[in-house]
């Protein structure tokens, strides 16, 4: 059939990404590595608040638990390869997440975000104190020094960026892509009629309590495994990574690219580091900027980039929608 | 099919529905009419499972289902429309449908295949539409059509989960007189040998509809009977007319 | 002319609940709004009250619009509203439910202090009842105190929802009578109720409404008179 | 951003000495009471607004932060706690009224999401300001001289001068804000207004200026708090983070937007705090949340108020 405008740019985008780090130069590699672990820790929140409208304000906790669960593993197991250490990240967030949604199962709205924040200060708490196993306040580093072995294409170190970029690309890849494959299976479209209307979603008959559960499970696991590659890419893990600020920045991201759309926390991630990373040759209160930029934004335009270029796009009209494969961005 | 024994409800120390007695058999059009504040939306919730029966016992073909979830409830066969509307406002349409028939065949929670994969769910929403007089308005917006459409979405919604009982909380409110007839010509053409129970104050829709009319008043079913009999019946004319004093006495309240 | 209420269309979201209805009550007038349930009565008050503001038409009140005013500006101005589902403050006692009825005046003056205690001498039962919390009054005593909560703030024109609804026959008449008492102290009256007998009676004029229009105008000692009318529109 | 306080940490260290004398109970019981009537002055306003309002005001604790910062600053500038005892407070209710009038008048009602995350990150502005004005490490400030030392209660238990003096300075602003509430007509206007805000602006109150008074009074009185904290607890930007900690527990616990239930929980999580400090202090930080979640396990709906 033929490929439609938005399949094609989807392909060019993934070949351009690909290529980026031979014709790029080293800083911008640095950077985005980064945004593609913030995409997928900003698509893993979308999973939530966008799509099934859970007010989770403690998405720091799943971030950070893969996080840990990665470092701990990578330090334990020193002949594991890296990639089981990313699972374990991620395996450890999809446990987090299924244990927070049962507590708060029958939370909603306002109560759902300060039950959520409470449990994520919680799991900081534990993480700040408990030093035998985290390292307490200065967290745990120790695998800058890790070498990953391919049969084929021989070993990398860790500290090799353009290896690291290609590693951290295939599996952000991989997450967006089942991430967005979730959406468009029935499952998907049952987390979205939770969002329109949880009341009705329970007098059709859908096991609601059991879809919330699902989708923490599988958002904690996303968030995991961008912990996972987040302490691969900074070499070391502290309790930060789980405060109530790391839980803002992610609302910040998926404010700015529009929470409502599966393309916005990935736009807002890749704005969010590159406004971080310009605030802060300026100023070293970059995260004082983000906060007055962040309450203004949601204050005179809460919708976001996205739906701002769409409401152009849609003016412009160049982008013809045929019926059938319409993609709901 | 429905057995309500000695039903009731408090919330507080306010008795809002005291020992109801209510029988429904199969393939019977049941209604429940009285005065704003009767109870009659409050005893709809119990049967569904939104509220919990605060004494008595609800049976659904003989099985008690007092202390069922919504969901459970729904899964055994009862489905509801609500009297204020209750879709998937920012949801199109088709989508309104095909989460319903998806519910239906219990594959809500799947995520092994793309839904649009899924033809069969797609005819069946389709032809749900098209008997519901939608299938026009597939795409649009379902917070965007208008108030009589939205009240035929909100009752398609219900039927299209093809229960063996349907609950209908006042299908006219709210409509105008031509508009209420149009929903009732479709309520009555998609319930043929379902059974159904209706709430509704339009006397001209219970009368069109009901073999079987119920009048609740205060919490407690006054009369039960055929249209005729409920028509004659003198409690009830009482209740709709108001009090009609003779003697005058001022007492201590 | 007190109240001039000009073609309102109020809408619930996207249902239109009310369809251009138009009605007028005189300084010291007592009218009724008769009609089925869900015909749109009391969502005419609430539209008079700016509780449920109407999309198109005027409320004139002495002549100055109030459709889209705030309700606490309207209730200023001297409309006082009697809501159907009664309202009262329950965790408050009687005697703060009854101060809350007073406009502006903050602070415990005199004025206040006589009125209470002129409406205590005439309804014992809720002098007896002062310190107790609204909450734990009987139907009958909750509908007394929220009729007289209103009155407090001296309105000309009150508007009553439904005053006898869930009132066994004996109270409802002790409430009619308070009501009747307002009309004779020259208080203009829009009275939405079921009860015939009552309303008929006081009513100078009667407007019946269906489905979100007024169908018929009339004295209350036509409605009153004739079956068919009563048939047609009100009974069962 | 750094949060590295814990719950209490000042007080496990510096006065680790002074409480394993005077273990006795009656000690921590009053431990107990001040924190928990800290705890309740910054609760009470977060309450009443949730009641009225309906909005989980996050900002609301960052005010208290700011009156500590304020009094700390105030101490500079003239070094007299009295002073700023006046000004702090009466400065943190124009910071509230600021608030309400420019940011929560202006995102009421556009739903449950937008309200939040508009508080939420106005809380983080809050905090990353005063981080940047004062940085992140605590700053003491001095009780007034006629507060040093302690009392001696009876026999011998002695007890700092100062706790009590929060104790007893609490006590009556809680006294003054009861008898507004029982007794002035404002007082009737805001209770009404929280149980029916439209019946109440049926009968001709008007609902805005009346929340906005309450703002005023809230964030007074969470000035008040952050003013008499700070010698006893000391200034560190980390105060908001324990503060929104300890309110979320008795908005957890009191249930939703009754005073009486907050009053009462603000004490329960004041005992746990100070009886967990000493008896189990490796779990003490988490013991609050513990609290919490058997509150979200047990009596969802009870916390959840209106289950929609």
């Amino acid at each position: 059939m033929k490929p439609s405008v938005k399949t094609i740019t989807l392909l060019l985008l993934v070949v351009v990404l690909a290529l980026f780090p031979l014709l790029g130069n080293k800083f911008h590699t640095y950077l985005f590595i980064e945004c593609f672990i913030y995409s997928v820790l900003a698509v893993s929140y979308y999973m939530l608040l966008g799509h099934t409208g859970l007010m989770s304000f403690g998405h720091a906790a799943l971030f950070g638990v893969g996080a840990y669960a990665s470092a701990i593993t990578l330090i334990r197991f020193s002949d594991l390869p890296v990639a089981l250490t990313v699972l374990v990240g991620g395996l450890s967030g999809l446990l987090c997440g299924f244990l927070i949604g049962l507590i708060v199962l029958r939370l909603t709205k306002i109560y759902l975000a300060f039950g959520t924040l409470a449990l994520s200060q919680m799991i900081w708490a534990i993480a700040w104190k408990w030093r035998a196993v985290t390292g307490g306040d200065d967290g745990l580093t120790g695998w800058s020094a890790r070498q990953v072995t391919f049969p084929w294409l021989g070993q990398f170190g860790l500290i090799n960026i353009t290896f690291l970029y290609y590693f951290v690309l295939f599996f952000a890849l991989a997450c967006v892509a089942l991430c967005w494959y979730f959406t468009r299976t029935p499952f998907g479209e049952t987390l979205s009629s939770i969002r329109s209307n949880q009341n009705r979603a329970d007098f059709l008959g859908i096991n609601v309590g059991r879809a919330r559960l699902m989708v923490f499970a599988f958002s904690g696991f996303m968030a995991g495994m961008s912990g996972a590659l987040f302490i691969l890419f900074k070499k070391a893990v502290a309790p930060t990574f789980l405060d109530m600020s790391t839980s803002f920045n992610i609302l910040v991201m998926s404010v700015i690219g529009g929470y409502t759309n599966f393309l916005g926390p990935i736009v807002g991630s890749f704005v969010y580091v590159y406004m971080m990373e310009y605030l802060s040759s300026f100023t070293e209160r970059w995260q004082l900027v983000m906060g007055i930029f962040f309450v203004l934004l949601i204050l005179f335009y809460p919708k976001g980039i996205v739906r701002m270029v769409q409401q152009f796009a849609k003016k412009g009209s160049f982008i013809k929608e045929k019926r059938g494969v319409r993609i709901k961005c | 099919m429905l057995i309500l024994k000695g039903v009731s409800k408090y919330f507080g120390h306010l008795g809002v529905i005291q020992k109801v007695d209510l029988e429904v058999i199969k393939g019977e059009r049941h209604a429940l009419i009285g005065p704003n504040g009767a109870g009659k939306s409050t005893l709809f919730n119990l049967i569904t499972g939104y509220y919990r029966p605060s004494g008595g016992d609800i049976y659904f073909k003989n099985t008690r289902i007092n202390s069922l979830a919504p969901h459970e409830i729904t899964r055994l066969g009862i489905a509801r429309s609500f009297q204020i509307i209750n879709i998937f406002k920012d949801m199109t349409v088709y989508e309104n449908m095909r989460i319903t028939i998806t519910a239906k065949h219990r594959m809500s929670l799947k995520f092994g295949c793309r839904i649009v994969s899924l033809g069969q769910i797609r005819e069946e929403s389709e032809f749900v539409l098209s008997r519901v007089g939608l299938l026009p308005f597939m795409d649009e917006p379902a917070g965007t059509l208008g108030y009589s459409q939205q009240r035929a979405l909100e009752v398609g919604l219900a039927v299209a989960l093809d229960p063996e009982l349907l609950l209908l909380d006042e299908p006219g409110a709210g409509l105008s007189p031509d508009e209420t007839r149009a929903i009732v010509g479709l309520v009555k053409e998609v319930t043929v040998g379902k059974t159904l129970v209706i709430v509704e104050h339009d006397m001209d829709v219970v009368f069109d509809l009901a073999d079987r009319i119920s009048v609740l008043n205060y919490g407690t079913i006054v009369a039960s009977g055929t249209p005729d009999d409920i028509r004659r019946n003198e409690t009830v004319k009482e209740i709709y007319l108001g009090n009609v004093l003779e003697k005058k006495s001022t007492a201590r309240v | 002319m007190l109240l001039q209420v000009k073609e309102i269309h109020t809408y619930y979201d996207d249902s239109h609940v009310l369809d251009g209805v138009s009605l007028e009550v005189a300084e010291g007038e007592t009218i009724a709004i008769l009609g089925r349930n869900g015909v749109g009565k009391s969502t005419t008050l609430k539209s008079i009250m700016g509780i449920v503001p109407p999309r198109q038409g005027s409320i004139l009140f002495k002549n100055e619009d109030l459709a889209h005013k705030a309700p606490f500006k309207i209730a200023r101005k001297g409309i006082g509203y009697v809501p159907e589902e009664r309202r009262i403050f329950p965790g408050l006692t009687v005697r703060e439910n009854l101060i809350m009825g007073f406009k502006r005046g903050m602070g415990k003056d005199t004025k206040s202090k006589e009125a209470i205690d002129r409406v205590y001498s005439k309804l014992p039962q809720l002098g007896e009842r002062d310190a107790t919390l609204a909450g734990n009054l009987s139907g009958g005593e909750q509908q007394m105190l929220t009729l007289v909560r209103t009155l407090m703030g001296e309105p000309e024109l009150v508007l009553i929802d439904e005053p006898s609804e869930g009132l066994g026959p004996m109270v409802a008449e002790l409430i009619f009578d308070m009501i009747r008492e307002i009309w004779l102290q020259g208080i203009s009256v829009i009275l939405v109720d079921r009860s015939l007998m009552h309303t008929c009676v006081m009513a100078a004029r009667v407007y019946i409404m269906v489905k979100g229009a007024i169908a018929f105008t009339g004295t209350g000692k036509e409605v009153l008179k004739s079956k068919e009318i009563q048939h047609k529109y009100l009974a069962v | 951003m750094m949060f590295r306080r814990g719950v209490i940490p000042e007080r496990n260290e510096r006065n680790q000495n002074v409480d394993n004398q005077l273990s006795i109970i009656p000690v921590l019981l009053l431990h107990g009471l001040v924190y928990g009537m800290l705890i309740f002055l910054v609760a009470s306003g977060l309450t009443l607004v949730l009641g009225l309002m309906d909005i989980l005001n996050f900002a609301h604790v960052s005010v208290y932060m700011v009156g500590a910062f304020t009094c700390y600053q105030v101490m500079q500038w003239t070094n007299s706690f009295w002073f700023a005892l006046m000004v702090a407070p009466v400065a943190c209710a124009f910071l509230g009224i600021l608030i309400e009038r420019f940011i929560i008048r202006r995102i009421h009602g556009s739903g449950h999401l937008n309200e939040l995350l508009a508080t939420f990150g106005l809380a983080m502005v809050i905090t990353e300001v005063v981080n940047w004005i004062y940085g992140s490490n605590p700053l003491p400030v001095r009780a007034p001289s006629q507060l040093l030392g302690s009392l001696n209660l009876w026999s011998d238990v002695q007890y700092p001068l100062y706790r009590l003096f929060i104790l007893v300075l609490s006590g009556m602003v809680l006294a003054f804000m009861f008898y507004i509430l029982r007794k002035t007509r404002l007082g009737i206007s805001i209770r009404a207004s929280v149980q029916d805000r439209d019946m109440a602006n049926a009968l001709g109150t008007n609902v805005a200026t009346v929340s906005m008074v309450v703002m005023g009074i809230g964030a007074w009185l969470a000035g008040i708090a952050g003013v008499i904290v700070a010698p006893y607890l000391s200034v560190y930007s980390g105060m908001y983070a324990d503060m929104i900690m300890d309110c979320f527990a008795v908005i957890a616990v009191g249930g939703l937007g009754s005073l009486g239930g907050a009053f009462i929980a603000s004490l329960l999580v004041g005992q746990v705090q100070s009886f967990g400090v000493i008896f189990i202090p490796r779990v003490s930080l988490i013991l609050i949340y513990l609290l919490m979640v058997a509150v979200f396990a047990l009596k969802p709906s009870g916390i959840s108020g209106k289950n929609e």
